[in-house]
């Protein structure tokens, strides 16, 4: 799957080739919203964390 | 040799970066007969990589070439890294116990606080 | 000196000196190189007298007052 | 899990069991609760990383790979483009409930590793158990590999390449001193006053720095002439300036973007909604604007803090955050009452708890010395403004209140005393003492003003700005008194001076010739003859350090540089030189003295009982101090209890001390930093008295090699101060604390039971007015029974929020070594 059609990722507005995944990490201490700049054509790696919100 | 140069000597006896050239492999390797398994090898507290100066051992001295080269007079001691193959030095002398507690701190006599120390006695 | 845990043997410098209880006493710890207990040492007498854990002081309080500030206060 | 107070204990019975730990979950809020429990804790254990924690690698590989790629660039230039790359390609986040945001790291749970910084370190970093992600094997090699591409060209190989080499021998021996000469791993002073009170946003710097260029092209486009080659230069630096400070602009403004897709696309809550798109406009005005909301003043600080140490490993937080913050807070808290005084609080506790989370990989040493934090993040309240009058506010009550809450280790407080304070302050100080935080120290304001001008030269307004450097250094926040590199390694392990004086310069520990050959102790007939070899060894140690520091001082634009810190530097933002040059700095340096009172307390020892008593001969002595006093346990006993010890009132051994302290502020004003000024002495410790015990051999105080040395600063050697708290205080008060030095460390404890109640604060007070009378500078207190601590020991878990105060910041006593946890316990209580 690439980045482009997860529900996670939002591209930027003057470059919709680029844009932010966020992802929900639960760690053992905290929980918190992670994001990262990403190229909306690469495949999403296996081990990003599957968005568990609404 | 001018007070300078032979600081230079010593310098680059024990400061040298050259670690460049060592692998993932290279860099995991601890011989059974290590300086860091020895009682006269004293680590350095300050860069606390593994790097030390042997106790008994001066600088000059050579215990990779053939023959080993013992020099025991000198005001800097024989500098060497935890990982040195200590195989042909017949001053290593097996320490009757390493203390592997990073939880505690520097004693450049009984502590080695390496990863590979802490894997090397799992 | 023989440690009173593994009952190892030997003069009081092979067992590792950690450090001193206080240092107007001539009690320190040691550590036995053979089962690598922490020991009270008696260095007058050169001799192991017990193991130590976590939270046991074998020389008593601190500096000796806290029990004149504990006074103090009640 | 750490062990929970039970339910149905009251408020009342905790405060007399003095568990302060459980009384402050019971009183915060819920979002403050939850947010310090989040914290992941980056100090070490003892010398290891806690469980769980990692080291980063996504920042020093971005960092790397346009390092790199801009290999022609200048320095400054090279490393600003680098860093930009970094700002905008980091991962980010924001922690359920926070309304602050900043981390140096990509998640919660890692270390930032300073790749360019000491090729030791990197290795270090390789060889260490428990720290690299999983899977481990990837990790190792990519730190492989980074590590082979950065060998050789860090900022302290470069030094090392010019420094001369018996000095680079000798200091990286690891006997000496510690620290390292580079800002990539300095203390690094902010010009507050330029970003907070001339209220200058980044937009407004780049607004100067485009006038700034506009003025240099003048030059550069008009008459040739020598005076114009070095313009070329500063062009380029200030567009490394505007590199970093609009990085740091789209920096802030990826957080911001953040909060408004999780409040628009994820979040139900409609309070958390609008607290996120409160961030999201925090982050979008801030750093870019100058602050109008307090949020915004909060935030700015924190993005400015973070962004620098993503620049650099910075060991130290200069900071006065009453001072700084007040504007806003006032206006929102008590003009316009947009927020309320509890909602304030939130903002201050997570101020802290954000600063507290901050962790950068330390080398061991770092780790050992600083036990249980990161660094030494020591804020500065109260104090006086600029007209002299007291500048204690609503703002200082609400960081002593919030501190109390939240609880962290770090930062601490080091609280201004001056005689204006209100007793409403006062008390609000005391509470934190009672509750075991062990901060704030107390410092006495008027007479460091006037140790600021007397060996700085610092004009009087500049002084009265004063915050702590590191742990103890007052330094100024303006223009020219702002010190952007205040570097560890002027940090003498002093306890050496005097073994080496009795060991002809030889360091028998690590095998070494280090100091001057002073002479066989065994032949000194008088005490003379060994307090001449003392002094030599005391030059020839500060000068050592100064030197080597001095040369990265003025190397370090071309070795390291800080774009950053210069783009928020004013004296760097008007002359386009990199703000680590020496150009324009008053020069503020102190020498740090570790383990100091040991050589007033052996030498005082030799000369009674071997020159003056006879009792025994320096052969002796030598022989005993060569078996590390195995064989000579009475000797040694004799040499503790016979001979006077520092901190009872008795002239003898005090005089020695004076006199030491004299002959090195002799050799201080010798001595000159890059600037052209002093370097005076001041002792404190941190817990290097614990790193150096297995370094510093046996000396005439009756100490072993293994013991904890003392704990520091002018601090009495624990338990030998036997005559109570007013002759200690009267000892101290026989140094000059303005010419003899720059600021001396003072460690007490207090006894909790005694200090309870009003008539406990009073008793303090009293005190406070005696230390204050004697013209000390420096106090701070240890309140946590012996009985507490030893339980601590014993069963950690259910005391995992005990602090207690090491020596210049506190820590979690479960996070400290147990030689260091022993170290404390030691240490007399006072009844006052």
């Amino acid at each position: 799957m690439k980045y482009k059609e997860s529900k996670n990722f939002f591209p930027h507005s003057d470059n919709p080739q680029r844009g932010d995944f966020v992802e929900r990490v639960v760690d053992p201490r905290q929980a918190y919203y992670k994001v990262k700049p990403v190229n909306a054509d690469d495949e999403i790696p296996a081990d990003a964390a599957e968005f568990a919100g609404k | 040799m001018g007070r300078r140069d032979q600081w230079k000597q010593v310098q680059s006896g024990i400061y040298d970066p050259s670690l460049k050239a060592r692998t993932v492999e290279e860099r995991e390797t601890v011989p059974d007969i290590a300086c860091g398994l020895c009682k006269n090898f004293a680590e350095n507290a300050y860069a606390s990589d593994g790097r030390g100066l042997c106790r008994v051992l001066k600088i000059g001295s050579d215990i990779s070439a053939s023959p080993v080269v013992y020099v025991l007079e000198g005001e800097v001691g024989y500098p060497a890294y935890f990982t040195t193959n200590a195989a042909s030095c017949t001053h290593f002398e097996r320490m009757d116990f390493i203390d592997t507690d990073g939880s505690e701190v520097a004693d450049p006599n009984y502590r080695r606080v390496q990863r590979q120390m802490e894997n090397k006695f799992k | 000196m023989k440690c009173t845990e593994c009952s190892f043997e030997a003069p009081v410098e092979k067992f590792r000196y950690l450090y001193n209880a206080r240092i107007d006493a001539s009690i320190s710890l040691r550590q036995c190189p053979q089962c690598q207990a922490w020991l009270a040492t008696d260095e007058l007498a050169g001799e192991a007298t017990q193991k130590v854990g976590p939270g046991e002081a074998p020389w008593g309080k601190s500096a000796g007052i806290e029990g004149l500030a504990e006074d103090a206060a009640s | 899990m750490a062990a929970q107070p039970a339910k149905d204990t009251s408020t009342q019975e905790l405060e007399q069991k003095q568990e302060w730990w459980w009384i402050a979950e019971k009183k915060r809020s819920k979002r403050l609760d939850y947010l310090r429990k989040a914290v992941w804790k980056k100090g070490a254990l003892g010398g290891n990383y806690a469980p769980g924690i990692k080291v980063d690698l996504e920042i020093p590989q971005l960092f790397t790979n346009m390092w790199n790629f801009w290999r022609y660039d200048p320095p400054m230039l090279r490393r600003a483009k680098s860093m930009a790359h970094v700002l905008e390609n980091m991962p980010i986040f924001i922690t359920d409930h926070a309304q602050l945001v900043g981390y140096m790291g990509t998640l919660p749970h890692t270390l930032a590793w300073r790749v360019d910084g000491a090729t030791m370190v990197n290795e270090e970093l390789y060889n260490e158990p428990g720290v690299m992600p999983e899977p481990e094997q990837a990790s190792l090699k990519r730190v492989a590999d980074l590590n082979a591409y950065w060998a050789g060209n860090t900022a302290v190989d470069k030094l090392a390449r010019v420094l001369d080499p018996e000095d680079a021998v000798k200091f990286l021996s690891g006997a000496i001193g510690w620290g390292a000469p580079t800002s990539a791993y300095g203390y690094s002073g902010k010009d507050y006053e330029f970003m907070f009170a001339q209220r200058h946003g980044f937009e407004d710097i780049l607004d100067l720095i485009d006038q700034s260029i506009e003025k240099a092209e003048d030059l550069t486009m008009g008459n040739p002439g020598p005076e114009i080659l070095p313009v070329y230069d500063r062009i380029q630096n200030w567009d490394a300036m505007k590199i970093m400070l609009n990085a740091a602009i789209a920096y802030a403004r990826r957080y911001a973007r953040l909060a408004r897709i999780l409040a628009e696309h994820y979040e139900t809550d409609p309070k958390r909604k609008e607290e996120l798109l409160r961030l999201a406009q925090t982050c979008e005005n801030v750093p870019a604007k100058a602050p109008s909301t307090f949020q915004e003043s909060l935030q700015y600080d924190h993005f400015v803090q973070i962004l620098a140490r993503l620049e650099a490993h910075e060991g130290a937080w200069p900071a006065r955050p009453d001072y700084y913050h007040w504007p806003m807070y006032e206006k929102d808290v008590i003009k316009e009452k947009n927020i309320t005084r509890e909602e304030a609080l939130d903002l201050v506790g997570e101020f802290m708890i954000r600063a507290y989370e901050v962790g950068g990989f330390g080398p061991r040493w770092a780790r050992e010395g600083l036990q249980g934090i990161t660094g030494t993040w020591v804020w500065t309240l109260g104090g006086v403004n600029k007209d002299g009058s007291d500048a204690c506010n609503d703002l200082t009550l609400a960081f002593l209140q919030a501190a109390r809450l939240v609880r962290v280790a770090n930062p601490t407080f080091g609280f201004r005393w001056h005689p204006k304070v209100r007793d409403e302050v006062m008390r609000e100080v005391f509470e934190c003492i009672r509750h075991g935080l062990g901060y704030p120290s107390i410092r006495n304001d008027p007479l460091l003003i006037q140790n600021a001008m007397h060996w700085h030269g610092h004009p009087l307004e500049e002084a009265r700005t004063w915050v702590h450097q590191a742990c103890m250094s007052p330094c100024p926040t303006t223009k020219h008194g702002v010190q952007p590199m205040r570097m560890a390694s002027a940090t003498a392990n002093c306890a050496k001076m005097v073994e080496y004086a009795l060991h002809n310069g030889y360091d028998h520990v690590v095998q070494m010739q280090m100091g001057p050959k002073t002479g066989d102790a065994r032949k000194f007939k008088t005490f003379d003859e060994l307090f001449a070899a003392w002094t030599t060894q005391m030059k020839w140690l500060i000068n050592t350090l100064v030197r080597t520091v001095n040369l990265g001082r003025y190397k370090d634009p071309e070795f390291y540089g800080r774009p950053f810190l210069s783009a928020i530097s004013e004296r760097a933002v008007e002359s386009g030189l990199d703000v680590v040059s020496p150009v324009g700095d008053r020069g503020n340096c102190w020498v740090t003295g570790f383990t100091w009172v040991e050589n007033a307390d052996s030498l005082a020892a030799v000369k009674k009982l071997v020159f003056d008593e006879k009792r025994y001969t320096m052969d002796d002595l030598l022989n005993a101090l060569e078996n590390n006093w195995n064989g000579y346990e009475q000797m040694r006993r004799d040499f503790v209890n016979d001979a006077p010890k520092w901190g009872n009132d008795d002239d003898f051994v005090d005089g020695i001390m004076v006199r030491c302290l004299q002959e090195v502020a002799k050799h201080s004003r010798e001595i000159k930093c890059p600037s052209g000024n002093s370097w005076p002495l001041l002792p404190e410790n941190v817990s290097g008295n614990i790193h150096y015990s297995s370094i510093v051999g046996a000396l005439p105080n009756g100490r072993r090699l293994g013991d904890a040395l003392y704990d520091g600063g002018i601090s009495p050697g624990p338990g030998l101060d036997k005559k109570g708290p007013s002759a200690v205080l009267k000892s101290c008060g026989k140094i000059d604390h303005v010419g003899d030095g720059r600021a001396f460390l003072l460690n007490q404890r207090l006894s909790p039971s005694q200090l309870a109640g009003e008539k406990g604060y009073q008793l303090w007070k009293a005190y406070i007015r005696t230390w204050a009378d004697l013209g000390l500078d420096h106090v701070q207190f240890n309140m946590v029974s012996d009985e507490t601590l030893r339980a601590a020991q014993k069963d950690p878990e259910k005391y995992q929020e005990v602090i207690v105060r090491v020596a210049g910041y506190s820590a979690h006593f479960v996070d400290i070594s147990r030689k260091t946890q022993d170290n404390i316990i030691q240490r007399t209580v006072q009844g006052i």
